[in-house]
């Protein structure tokens, strides 16, 4: 049933993908690139990953298409035709292709328990760590205590995106006058957000602190509380959205979530343990790691929220600067 | 048993009505009609498959949260089709009808 | 107590750092935050340099989980010679870009290029120390836009499109290394480096690893700018600010040589690489390639900063062709080659920042008559390239002489001579320049009356390079000693691992 | 057959792979080829995700009477690849709209110098 389902959505995600290739209108392709990232969290979904699923489902499908609506409402929706070389592109790939495919002929089978990936070190994460964390979440427990290292360069990464995006665009002025956008006509939109927004943050709040038991994690907190603000912004205007909360905020937001969560790492070696060692950080091991976690899950989903959010905040602002123009 | 044979028939019927919104949005001549179409697997069939899975739950927290999202979809869906058809009108797109009557009079 | 701590510093104290310059805002402190931290991590690499040397390799167990369950930070004597590099170009690069950044980023700017000069730095330090393949593709992604941010600061519209391109050839890179890496771990079950080679010396060879190495390679090779993937680089070096060109130059693609080095010698193991595919031929090849086709065009370069990003790409040729050779001997000069190209390659383009300082231009007519006018900037420069060229006395002469002898050593005669005549190249595209600024007359006209000297803030770490330059070519102690016990430690463990000859 | 069960999912991967590898180098405009970057790299996570499954195997959160979980590691990685993905995207994204403002078009062959050709 699994391979059934399996192979109905990768044949989707084929179609899509051809679709990108040939379509012109650029609003089509970022609608199937959406489609595109909802259909692969479903396969991740029947392939067990589900946090991974979450996170692509909150980020592909949601921020990054966001994004590319921005900018594309800043240059244009249409592709033009060109008599580009398609020749060398085409070799080039085929020649890929076809190294990728010599690659899988000794691929350990799709599925099977016996493959070393399922042997060697994943034996432990899946064996101890609900007695070593104490957390019924695996995919929490790696990728917050063992493979703590890695997350804080992904929490470094999405700071140095924020960095990179208003170097390069630039932040939103917070006392400009509301313009007017022809937003207050959409009562209906205005008064169904004020009733979801709260719903919003709340099952935010929950997705950052249920993520140590079920899917979730700071990550995917960070990405869908920046959603809920972003919708605000999208209904009730921008410049509304900056007074509720200014840019030079989430500035700071942004830099105290990777203090948080490298701070919580010095503090673990002033307590006597190594870097980000949870352990040291209360009486007994199985507590300092709770304590850890959540600590590094809440430097995770501040910075997240802040980031993505000035993000979107510098996209929008120059919309609406063209807007105006 | 009972629950679940009601189950059943609440799946099956949930999943011929969103078949029939796509069938819809295909066959439909013009943006507002095919948004028609479309709402009825936002509404209707949301609804049907939904209360076919809570049946199908032992009513624990499962079953709260499915209501939570089956309130939310409820409230997100029809928004989303009334934003569309609403700017679809601003964006002074035609319906199939007044294109018609339009094209008959360039005709004429 | 804190002794065990250093391992991990460098990487730390750049990314505190960096969150903290946003916070508190102002560009003074944020410049000085961002040179001391730096300041401090060189000196921490150095330390570490001299333990590695005694110890031959430092491990560091993040979150106190054992390898492979956890990840390792790990250093031997190869990572941490380049890790003191990439810190100390970085300090000099900082003291540098106060004056430099000035005149070519907008002031409410520099705030943020010293983020992201900070967040490049802690991706630079993170690939080189960390022992785990995942890892390392994290922080290339944190160096990677950290980058990509800092070339686009330039207020040169050109640097948009070069940036971009970057960005794009960048992460297609990273892809084909993610995916590379995803083929090991599929063969493996493993993604820490020493377990890996360990796995992949039990396992001897598959078609999944074989195409997984050559996925690292291909992703490798566009991040170090091999020919023919070397496209991004000339058009990003020349339109990034000087003191951005002078960092990337002599820093980035110097740690990508590395991570090449780290994935042929400690993972795959040379005889898998070499022998099994052949890769040595293939590599050869384009190094001898882009020796060439690159000093051509650099001579062709009318922007001076182009004919260094291209004299770039060839210098690369050179530390690749070390590698091909497949010997210690060859490895030793590859290694020895980055250390010193990132002093001459440094020095350069601060020279040439400096010029663009005073006069507003790059292109070589603006370096008529410099000689005379900006004396001390214009000998940095001479010296700097004299070590390109590989005179005697510098430390270009060495790495090329332990390149020609480790060629000669397996009576590479072909690739001996070759070596030489590329360095008779870059007596042209270097000369040529120097030609123009000693003896052509200066265009006189009122706006170049006033050209004066650089200041003091970037005449200094100009000099401190430059005079490096000519230390590490007279003693050559302490950098061969490094590249030497670094590259007897690889080719050993490979021989141990691989049980070769 | 088994030879097809046992790769096919490979197999796709790879197809998906290459449609958006192809609509990087081939494309024409800046978006489009940010697009296909980002279709480039999902399906390298399906790859990854593709080899976390275990058959049988349910998701690795520890509930009663499950005794065969997938592996969580891979899905660890992708996590962390997402999060890069996206940083990649927005940064590549804020650059066109800058290269719009200073060019006045994203379309690759409109650059007129040849150094600002993509």
């Amino acid at each position: 049933m699994t391979e059934l389902i399996d192979l109905v959505l990768l044949a989707m995600l084929a179609i899509t993908a051809v679709g990108v290739i040939f379509l012109k209108d650029l609003f089509a392709v970022v609608m199937l690139f959406g489609i595109y990232s909802f259909l692969s969290a479903l396969i991740f979904v029947n392939l067990d990953a589900v946090d991974v699923a979450f996170t692509e489902a909150a980020v592909g499908a949601g921020i990054s298409t966001v994004l590319m609506l921005s900018t594309l409402a800043l240059t244009g929706r249409q592709e033009k035709v060109s008599d580009h070389k398609t020749f060398m592109p085409l070799l080039i790939v085929v020649a890929t292709g076809a190294a990728l495919i010599y690659g899988t002929l000794d691929m350990p089978p799709f599925g099977n328990p016996d493959n070393p990936v399922h042997q060697h070190v994943a034996l432990r994460y899946i064996q101890d760590s609900p007695q070593e964390i104490g957390l019924p979440n695996m995919v929490t427990s790696v990728l917050a205590s063992y493979r703590g290292f890695d997350t804080l360069g992904e929490t470094a990464v999405v700071f140095a995106a924020a960095i990179g995006v208003l170097s390069l665009l630039g932040m939103p002025k917070r006392e400009r006058a509301a313009i007017e956008s022809g937003l207050e006509s959409h009562l209906v939109l205005q008064v169904v957000a004020k009733i979801i927004i709260p719903l919003i943050i709340l099952f935010a709040l929950y997705v950052q602190f249920h993520g140590d038991y079920g899917p979730g994690g700071g990550f995917q907190a960070g990405v869908i509380a920046a959603a809920a603000i972003i919708l605000y912004a999208l209904v009730f205007g921008l410049p509304v959205a900056t007074q509720v909360l200014q840019p030079d905020l989430l500035k700071t937001l942004a830099a105290l979530g990777v203090l948080i969560y490298a701070g919580t790492g010095v503090a673990s070696f002033f307590l006597g343990g190594n870097f980000l060692d949870y352990n040291v950080l209360a009486s007994n091991p199985v507590a300092g790691q709770h304590v850890g976690i959540i600590l590094i899950e809440l430097g995770v989903g501040i910075t997240v929220f802040a980031a993505m959010l000035s993000i979107f905040y510098a996209f929008a602002s120059k919309a609406e600067r063209k807007n105006i123009q | 048993m009972i629950l679940e044979m009601i189950s059943n028939i609440f799946l099956i019927l949930g999943a011929f009505f969103a078949l029939t919104g796509a069938v819809g949005l295909f066959k439909f001549p013009d943006f507002f009609t095919r948004i028609h179409a479309a709402s009825v697997t936002d509404s209707i069939a949301t609804i049907l498959l939904f209360s076919g899975l809570i049946l199908r739950t032992e009513f624990d927290l499962v079953a709260v949260k499915l209501v939570f999202v089956l309130v939310f979809l409820l409230l997100t869906s029809p928004t989303a089709s009334h934003a569309l058809a609403k700017s679809a009108r601003h964006g002074l797109l035609a319906t199939s009808a007044e294109t018609l009557s339009k094209t008959n009079k360039d005709n004429n | 107590m804190f002794g065990q701590h250093f391992l991990i510093l460098p990487v730390v104290l750049p990314l505190m750092a960096a969150p903290l310059c946003i916070i508190f805002g102002h560009r003074l402190f944020a410049w000085l935050l961002a040179t001391l931290v730096s300041g401090l991590s060189f000196v921490i690499s150095i330390n570490l340099l001299l333990a590695a040397l005694e110890q031959g390799v430092l491990s560091y167990a993040v979150g106190g989980w054992e390898a492979p369950w956890g990840i390792e930070v790990r250093l031997d004597a190869a990572s941490a010679m380049v890790l003191s590099v990439v810190t100390g170009i970085s300090t000099l690069v900082l003291i540098y870009a106060k004056a430099s950044i000035e005149t070519e980023i907008d002031t409410n700017q520099h705030t943020l290029f010293y983020t992201a000069h900070l967040l490049c730095l802690t991706g630079l330090s993170g690939i080189l120390s960390t022992g785990d393949a995942f890892n390392l593709f994290v922080f290339l992604e944190i160096s990677s836009l950290a980058t990509y941010t800092l070339v686009s600061l330039a207020s040169d519209k050109r640097c948009l499109t070069a940036a971009f391109r970057y960005l794009v050839m960048g992460t297609i890179g990273a892809t084909f290394i993610l995916i590379g890496v995803g083929m090991m771990y599929m063969q493996t079950g493993t993604l820490n480096m020493m377990d890996l080679a360990d796995r992949i010396a039990e396992i001897g060879g598959s078609r999944t690893l074989n195409t997984g190495l050559a996925f690292i390679l291909v992703g490798v090779s566009i991040k170090l700018a091999l020919f023919p993937l070397h496209m991004w680089l000339p058009p990003a070096y020349t339109h990034a600010p000087s003191a951005v060109s002078a960092f990337l130059a002599s820093t980035a693609t110097k740690v990508a040589v590395y991570v090449m080095v780290r994935f042929i010698f400690t993972i795959y193991g040379a005889e898998y690489v070499f022998h099994t595919m052949g890769m040595d031929l293939i590599l050869l090849l384009l190094a001898i390639v882009a020796i060439f086709k690159c000093s051509f065009m650099a001579m062709a370069q009318s922007n001076v900063k182009t004919v260094l990003a291209y004299s770039s790409v060839a210098q690369i040729g050179y530390m690749i062709l070390g590698i091909s050779l497949a010997s210690a001997a060859g490895l030793m000069a590859g290694l020895l080659h980055v250390f010193n190209h990132a002093l001459m390659k440094g020095a350069l383009f601060m020279a040439v920042g400096a010029v663009l300082y005073r006069t507003g231009s790059v292109d070589i007519k603006a370096f008529r008559g410099l000689g005379k006018k900006m004396p001390f900037t214009m000998a940095a420069f001479v010296i700097a390239g004299m070590s390109i060229v590989g005179v005697p006395l510098t430390a270009g002469f060495v790495s090329k002489w332990y390149l020609v002898t480790a060629a000669l050593e397996q009576q590479n005669w072909l690739v001996a001579f070759l070596i030489l005549l590329g360095s008779l190249l870059a007596v042209i595209y270097i000369f040529r320049i120097i030609e123009t600024a000693y003896l052509k007359k200066p265009i006189e006209s009122a706006a170049n009356k006033d050209i004066k000297e650089a200041p003091l803030l970037m005449l200094v770490p100009m000099w401190v390079l430059a005079l490096a330059n000519i230390y590490f070519g007279l003693d050559t102690s302490l950098s061969v000693a490094a590249a030497e016990s670094t590259s007897n430690w690889l080719v050993f463990s490979t021989l141990s691992e691989g049980g070769v000859q | 057959m088994n030879f097809i069960i046992d790769y096919y999912n490979y197999w796709v991967v790879v197809f998906l792979m290459m449609a958006g590898f192809y609509t990087v180098i081939a494309a024409n405009n800046l978006v489009k080829k940010i697009v296909g970057l980002n279709i480039f790299q999902t399906s390298v996570f399906i790859l990854y995700i593709s080899m976390g499954k275990v058959a049988g195997g349910s998701a690795p959160i520890v509930a009663d009477g499950i005794t065969v979980y997938s592996n969580p590691l891979p899905h660890v990685l992708i996590l962390t690849a997402i999060v890069v993905g996206v940083a990649t995207t927005a940064v590549g994204l804020a650059l066109v709209v800058r290269i719009k403002h200073a060019y006045g078009t994203v379309e690759e062959n409109e650059f007129k110098h040849k150094d600002d050709l993509i």
